[in-house]
């Protein structure tokens, strides 16, 4: 794996990531965008605030990283993930691998984005038109 | 030694870092810390979980705290 | 669904795809673009080329995206695939599928480039230094 | 009747396109098409496989040809 490229930005414009993956030895590219959905539980949200430990992030999508290259055979990978305030539709994370094959780019593309949700210090909260809710914080 | 806070734990506090010890007292371990800042902040009990990270890594109840680790408190993430 | 967006073309540009995915209510976007790799079998590839029954494989896409979309609850789909010469790192073929939640567009958009390999009417030429190959003709 | 070669079947038969009947026989489903294409041009038997669609779909064995269908001999597809 090539020295992946891992950021916290203000603004995600995801149009080139797939010049950032291509690579003669990948024949698979997979990129997966989140994006911010205009309902949650049938309520309208105005917005998404993100707010990270960004030493702390950086280094267990490292973590994340080096592990999904250890189970697939990977190429390259780009990860970068919005903090600030989004809108609808606002793409907040993008995680892109390409492999030779596809095999290999889907479950490790699949595998980044499930693990950053769970492990990587990123919250999310969520602006409803009355309320303001941090996003999995209560049971 | 200083408690970095985000999110809900941020919101919760009133402030985004403090600094330890909090009343005299000085937590010695993550557990510790845990029962202390449940102690003076009880809505931390009501949260699904926290972790707290040692100098920027996930850091079990056992661990020590120095005098010069950067801690933090890490409520559930919701990232992506 | 929407109406899906299904194309033969001789010029492919993967950048624009994200938007043309972007929904209110997709929470995901799942894009998987397929390239030119310098070497099969060790033996090094100067170019692909590619040829279709164009109206068989319009109609084949829509079978696919069709299936994908009784499988899994998708917003909106996107499938373009390239015909004439292409280089290495040449993007060949985008699959994009956007969802509410990634656990739907992941798997459709595989099922989609997966079926899209075995069933829809394109063919690919391997343009080696001294021999070409139309893969897969031959056992 | 048309045929519409393409890929490798465009290769084995030298040309995109062939005029049926051949030598005379007129083929009545795809199973006779594939015996009088085998028949005619020997490679089609050394192949992984081949289809045949009709009408731009493809079609089993037992599929009748008709005059005014659009016929096409499908090998092994490899897009992607």
């Amino acid at each position: 794996m090539e020295e992946p490229i891992l950021e916290i930005v203000e603004e995600l414009d995801v149009s080139g990531v797939y010049k950032e993956l291509s690579h003669p030895a990948s024949g698979g590219i997979c990129v997966f965008i989140g994006a911010v959905r205009e309902f949650t539980n049938n309520e309208e949200v105005v917005a998404l605030e993100f707010e990270t430990y960004k030493a702390m992030a950086l280094k267990e999508m490292r973590k994340t990283v080096t592990q999904a290259s250890e189970k697939w055979p990977v190429n390259k990978v780009v990860v970068r993930h919005v903090v600030g305030t989004k809108k609808v539709e606002d793409p907040v994370v993008v995680v892109g691998v390409s492999s030779a094959h596809r095999d290999a780019c889907f479950p490790a593309c699949r595998y980044i984005i499930d693990t950053l949700k769970q492990t990587v210090p990123i919250w999310k909260k969520e602006i409803f038109r009355n309320k303001e809710v941090w996003v999995s914080a209560h049971p | 030694m200083e408690l970095l806070l985000f999110g809900i734990a941020k919101d919760i506090v009133g402030r985004s870092s403090i600094d330890l010890p909090s009343k005299g007292v000085q937590p010695r371990s993550v557990a510790e810390l845990k029962e202390l800042l449940i102690a003076d902040y009880p809505d931390f009990s009501k949260l699904s979980s926290f972790a707290v990270a040692v100098n920027s890594e996930y850091a079990g109840d056992d661990v020590t705290l120095g005098q010069d680790d950067e801690i933090a408190i890490i409520p559930p993430v919701s990232g992506g």
